[in-house]
């Protein structure tokens, strides 16, 4: 049994079809790539993946359970965790403090009224173990806001990471980085993915054909194609449908 | 959070008040101090779901109008047992508060402020609907029976500062905990909260209703104080009046609501002493404050401090 | 160290009362702002010229008057009155214009056994079961100027009338007072919320009803509202509108116009009541503020009158309670001519009839046409036990 | 009931919501565009009748003392957005409520010391004042009907202006999307203090035509803010068209809700009962509408931004 399974799943907003009779299956423990050009319903997908936003149609099973209809912090819980697309942190926090709002949700008993977060050592020590993972133990004290972009877009892996989830969502971890930090964030990426699943959208084509097992094609909300690297870079449906003239990128 | 000495010095004066204005003439002032602790505990809760949960909720006087008339009413019915009466009317406000969050929880921003404020219209209404209860003259509110103390004037002062001073040291706790933390990040980031896990709308309700609860309790003192429940206190300008105090002295600055209470009631005091036209002055007041303190007073004080 | 300190400001204070010279120091609560503003304003004015005439003093001893607005709310009335009590010690209070602001605060002043006078406010409450020793009312009982019209509009036969008032006890009460004295059939009672803006609802409930004649009872703005609107649907000349004095009284005059012309209203004052106490009233206060006395007006100069006679019955002396208590009984010498107090303290006094005309120079007036009842008593002193 | 009185009643909302759309519209376009909370909306149509009623006395001249009471509250409303509201735009929603807040005090004060606290006279102007037979048996006061027609002038102006100008398609762009409106070299500023100029303009209309009916006092604005609030969350933040829907609707229901709930009630339940509960349950009718509105629509009927 994969993983993760979409069957038929579909979003409308208002008459526009954003997903439209999607099928995926990804399976446990590789890395899983979704591209697919600008509009093509990548991101409203995560969001249905995720429990943001239900869907019109269609249903999600996540390890061999039926999470259509779960709220969002369910499936967190089942292990589903997400990164976003536009970075979305606490700005006003600091790393650690980031990092810890994380941990505390992994361990599930927030309706504590009374002692004192800042003395709970536990959830600290485990937020500087993932902040160390992703290299940012230097800057644990400083506020978000003071990041630099790349160190940003780590941080929101990291949140995701700190979950300790089954399935990772990331929703282009790549964007607006530069080459030396793209190359880390590569990095990271493929050293995670030893561990767990991945489902990774991203519009970086290099890193994505360095990175998956496995790709699939998403155009106008449907998954056109699904295959290994080689089997997508030789398909003609994706070359016409997807890539156009630019084809020789690849 | 002030330094400790200075608070244990502030709850010593506060403690060591009554004797001294008996003996000096300045009952008065215990009284306006009464209200001022009333009001304090009012917009705290109230600055729990605004300044800390980033719910602006402009209904907040409902829980505590309907505090105050659940004293009213009961003891109008025979009731006069605090010990029945605390519960009941806490009970009430906390039911309300979750009925009200329930369904207001669902909406964002503008549309939060008004849903709450429509929920607190129709409650004000139903409420000046029952003649045999008032109406809009309002009811007396007998002063109940504790068994412990008799309630006149001076015990209620204390009753008050006990009451006010257990409230922001659970809500100081409350602040800090997990449960306060998780709060605090949705405020700061709603959908980065939801994509960690959290039931966002589980912890805003709980707020809600704890907001609301402690709302109703100030109400119950409120009744106690005035010994009369009026409709004003359910009305829309009352969430205004608690709204302004927690914006004066501080969204989500934890002293931000007791320093809002205070200020706004001894402005009020003051100038109302100095001039019909008292409020052009608090007016000015109000506005000087938003064009130069944006954080409000709690906030001018840290920054003065250089916290 | 600290207890010296306060032992030297608790003797300075002592020394200071009792340096003071005798005098009296009266509180006066009222509605300064906000929508009921006028009403209280109009008060404050008359009470204000009645110690001006009397050289700033009140039965013979410097008078200090303490203002303080109640915002129309009962709490912030509660605090003021409290300040007045606790702090300031004043030795009679006054002011109120809404009963429920008194309704709030007047067991607080009768259990510091402070005369509570009212110039406006005249709850039934107060009226019967629940009298106090210390309370009068210079004014009226709620009820009165209603039961007034209410006599009037029987006398004249109507068949059969609307009735309109908000929805709250003061406006039950009203009605119910007109009924007191009217026999004939009520087509419709319709309550309607209490400062409500816009009457086109009830006005075509009217107009489809057909009746008779029409009493609203709509205090304040509400009043100016339902008065124009009504005057507006061209219900005036149809069908005639007969209402309590103060929604015709000069205030609402300046605020409508020529649409109250021809509207009945009962008072227990008027303008040319003919004693030399109301001339000087009249004359006095267009000198002083420029502007016609409304009867909130006089009711504020009559509570200062009645203060003056009391106070002066007992030489002076405030700490007399129950000879003050015999002195406001037995009355004193009015806008309204001598005025004699019922044991509830409510006054007993005639109801006069009114009506709205465009005097030949075209200036709007409230004439007085006739008297309505004579020395008339509220309906609840039976039910008081004081003697 | 006679259907008479039925149509005399819609023809109440109809007058009534169409007010309540004058005081809405510049509220949702000052709120939708500049995302500006303000709560001194309600003082501009106080101001707006008070210079009517003092212009009438000056000029005797019903209509031109209208005119330039509309144009000397735009100014008014210009002169407060340059001088004080400029500065809040930037500011949260809390921050805007608190100092609006304060202004409301400001300006009830500032009225009261140059007209007194006495209500101000204002009555309809001589031809209009009396009722007229729209149909047999209907006579409708001529008053009302003159401002049902402005109301619905105005509204069609309105929807002209925002929907087929160039002005109006900024409008909508910057109640969408207010930085697409900055990229788009829209000229924000003066557009803004126009913006303001033209609610408190329309706030002026409202306040002169209601002036005739209603008390001019100095509070004026507050009572009916909350309606207009009311309007334009039903409505959707920002739209036009949802302030007029909203608008009518509010002003039919509570009409209706006050004209006929106390009759149904009759009906079903005891006079005493339906005479108690009438009143309550008619001022309860249009917090309800608001609240199911919102519980099925969290964005109101005609959200302006996606």
């Amino acid at each position: 049994m994969s993983l993760l399974v979409l069957e038929g799943l579909s979003k409308q907003f208002g008459g526009l079809a954003a997903v439209n009779n999607c099928h995926l299956q990804v399976e446990a423990g590789q890395i899983h790539a979704l591209i697919g050009p600008n509009g093509a319903g990548k991101t409203t997908l995560i969001n249905l993946i995720s429990g943001a936003l239900p869907p019109t149609r269609g249903r999600i099973y996540f390890d061999g359970q039926e999470i259509t209809s779960l709220p969002q912090h369910r499936r967190v819980r089942l292990g589903l965790a997400r990164t976003f697309q536009i970075t979305n942190l606490y700005k006003n926090y600091t790393v650690l403090e980031n990092l810890e709002l994380a941990v505390q949700a992994r361990l599930g008993s927030s309706f504590r009224f009374w002692q004192p977060v800042s003395r709970e050592r536990g959830l600290r020590e485990e937020a500087e173990k993932v902040s160390e993972l992703l290299g940012l133990s230097a800057r644990n004290h400083t506020p978000v806001a003071q990041l630099s972009h790349g160190e940003q877009r780590q941080l929101e892996v990291g949140l995701a990471l700190a979950c300790q989830p089954k399935l990772l969502l990331l929703d282009e971890p790549m964007a607006g980085l530069g080459l030396e930090e793209s190359e880390r964030m590569v990095e990271l990426i493929a050293r995670l993915g030893q561990s767990l699943s991945i489902l990774l959208i991203e519009h970086d084509m290099n890193a994505v054909f360095r990175l998956s097992a496995r790709i699939s094609v998403l155009v106008y909300g449907q998954v056109i194609a699904s295959g290994p690297p080689e089997e997508i870079r030789a398909n003609p449906e994706v070359h016409k449908a997807y890539l156009g003239d630019e084809g020789g990128a690849l | 959070m002030l330094r400790k000495g200075w608070l244990l010095l502030l709850l010593g004066l506060l403690l060591a008040f009554p004797p001294v204005a008996s003996a000096t003439g300045l009952e008065f002032y215990m009284g306006l101090l009464t209200k001022i602790m009333i009001f304090a505990l009012a917009a705290s809760s109230l600055n729990l779901i605004l300044g800390y949960g980033g719910m602006v909720s402009f209904g907040h006087a409902a829980y505590f109008g309907v505090g105050a008339y659940t004293v009213a009413i009961l003891t109008r019915e025979g009731l006069t047992s605090a010990w029945v009466i605390w519960p009941v009317a806490l009970a009430l406000c906390a039911l309300l508060a979750f009925l009200i969050g329930a369904i207001s929880l669902r909406t964002r921003g503008v549309y939060f402020i008004m849903i709450t404020l429509a929920f607190a219209q129709m409650i004000y209404f139903v409420v000046v609907s029952f003649k045999q209860y008032g109406g809009e003259d309002g009811l007396r509110a007998r002063r109940p029976e504790f068994g412990l103390f008799e309630l006149n004037d001076t015990t209620l002062y204390y009753l008050t500062l006990g009451v006010l001073a257990a409230c922001l040291y659970g809500l100081y706790r409350l602040v800090g905990s997990r449960f306060g933390r998780v709060l605090q990040a949705i405020r700061e980031n709603e959908s980065r909260t939801a994509a960690l896990g959290y039931p966002v709308y589980y912890f805003q309700l709980l707020a809600f209703v704890l907001a609301g609860t402690l709302a109703g309790l100030a109400g119950v003192l409120m009744a106690h104080y005035t010994q009369y429940a009026s409709p004003n206190l359910l009305a829309w300008q009352q969430s205004g009046h608690l709204m302004m105090m927690v914006i004066l002295g501080g969204v989500g600055q934890f002293w931000g609501g007791v320093l809002g209470a205070v200020v706004l009631s001894l402005v009020e005091e003051v100038l109302q002493d100095l001039t019909i036209h008292w409020q052009l002055g608090v007016g000015v007041i109000l506005l000087l404050v938003v064009l130069f303190a944006p954080k409000g007073l709690a906030g001018l004080w840290r920054r003065r401090k250089g916290l | 160290m600290k207890k010296v300190l306060w032992l030297l400001v608790f003797l300075g204070l002592v020394g200071f009362s009792l340096a003071q010279p005798r005098s009296v120091k009266v509180g006066f609560v009222s509605t300064l702002s906000g929508g009921g503003a006028a009403l209280g304003i109009d008060a404050r004015d008359g009470f204000n010229l009645a110690v001006r005439l009397l050289n700033n003093q009140l039965g013979g001893l410097p008078v200090e008057v303490l203002i303080a607005d109640d915002q129309q709310n009962p709490d912030v009335a509660r605090q003021a009155v409290d300040r007045m009590l606790k702090r300031d010690r004043v030795d009679f209070l006054t002011g109120i214009i809404f009963s429920n602001i008194l309704l709030a605060v007047g067991e607080a002043i009768f259990e510091e056994k402070v005369f509570y006078i009212s110039l406006n406010a005249g709850p039934s409450e107060y009226a019967g079961e629940r009298c106090s020793p210390y309370f009068f009312n210079a004014a009226w009982q709620n009820d009165n100027l209603h039961e007034a019209m209410g006599q009037y509009v029987q006398t004249r036969r109507f068949e059969n009338v609307f009735l309109l008032a908000p929805n709250y006890p003061a406006g039950r009460d009203a009605l119910t007072g007109f009924k007191r004295f009217y026999r004939g059939r009520v087509v419709a009672e319709v309550y309607h919320r209490l400062n409500q803006l816009d009457f086109s609802a009830e006005i075509a409930q009217i107009r489809a009803a057909r009746p008779r004649a029409v009493y609203a009872f709509e205090p304040g703005a509400m009043g100016v509202n339902f008065i124009k609107q009504y005057a507006e649907a061209g219900l005036m000349r149809e069908i005639p509108l007969f209402l309590p004095g103060f929604s015709a009284d000069a205030d609402v005059i300046r605020a409508v116009g020529r649409a109250l012309v021809g509207v009945y209203n009962s008072s227990q004052w008027a303008l040319e009541l003919n004693n030399p106490v109301n001339q000087r009233f009249v004359e006095e206060f267009r000198k002083a503020y420029g502007r016609t006395p409304t009867l909130y007006a006089s009711q504020g100069y009559d509570t200062a009158l009645m203060l003056d006679a009391a106070i002066r019955a007992v030489g002076g002396d405030l700490s007399k309670k129950d000879e003050l208590r015999k002195a406001f009984l037995a009355g004193f010498n009015s806008t309204r001519g001598p005025l004699k107090f019922n044991p509830n303290g409510y006054p007993i006094q005639n109801y006069y009839l009114r009506q709205v005309i465009q005097a030949p120079n075209g200036e709007i007036v409230n004439r007085l046409v006739g008297t309505i009842f004579t020395n008339h008593s509220d309906a609840y002193v039976s039910q008081c036990k004081l003697r | 009931m006679p259907p008479s009185l039925f149509l005399e009643q819609m023809l109440n909302g109809l007058q009534f919501g169409l007010m309540l759309f004058l005081l809405a519209a510049g509220l949702t376009l000052v709120f939708g565009i500049m995302d500006m909370i303000n709560l001194a909306h309600g003082s501009l149509y106080m101001i707006g009748a008070y210079l009517t009623a003092t212009l009438v006395g000056l000029t005797g001249v019903f209509w031109l003392a209208v005119v330039l009471a509309v144009l000397g509250t735009a100014l008014i409303g210009m002169l407060l957005e340059v001088s004080i509201l400029r500065q809040l735009y930037r500011r949260d929603h809390l921050s805007q409520v608190l100092a609006t807040f304060a202004l409301i005090l400001i300006l009830n004060e500032g009225v009261r010391l140059i007209w007194g606290s006495q209500p101000l006279l204002l009555s309809a102007p001589e031809g209009l004042s009396g009722p007229v037979e729209i149909l047999p048996g209907l006579f409708y006061s001529a008053f009302r009907l003159t401002i049902i027609a402005v109301g619905l002038a105005v509204a069609v102006l309105l929807l002209l202006l925002v929907n087929h100008t160039r002005a109006g398609m900024w409008l909508r762009a910057g109640a969408s999307n207010r930085e697409m409106a900055q990229a788009m070299g829209v000229p924000i500023k003066p557009l803004f203090t126009l913006l303001f100029g033209v609610g408190a303009a329309l706030c002026a209309v409202a306040g002169a035509f209601l002036g005739p009916i209603l008390a001019v006092q100095v509070g004026m604005g507050e009572s009916i803010l909350i309606l207009a609030f009311v309007v334009i969350v039903i409505g959707g933040i920002g739209s036009i068209k949802g302030a007029l829907v909203g608008a009518l609707l509010v002003g039919i229901v509570d009409t209706a809700g006050r004209a006929f709930l106390p009759l149904l009630l009759g009906q079903v339940a005891s006079p005493e009962v339906a005479s108690n509960l009438g009143p309550a349950l008619a001022s309860i009718l249009i917090y309800l509408l608001m609240a199911v509105v919102l519980f099925f629509k969290p964005q109101g009927l005609f959200p302006a931004r996606t």
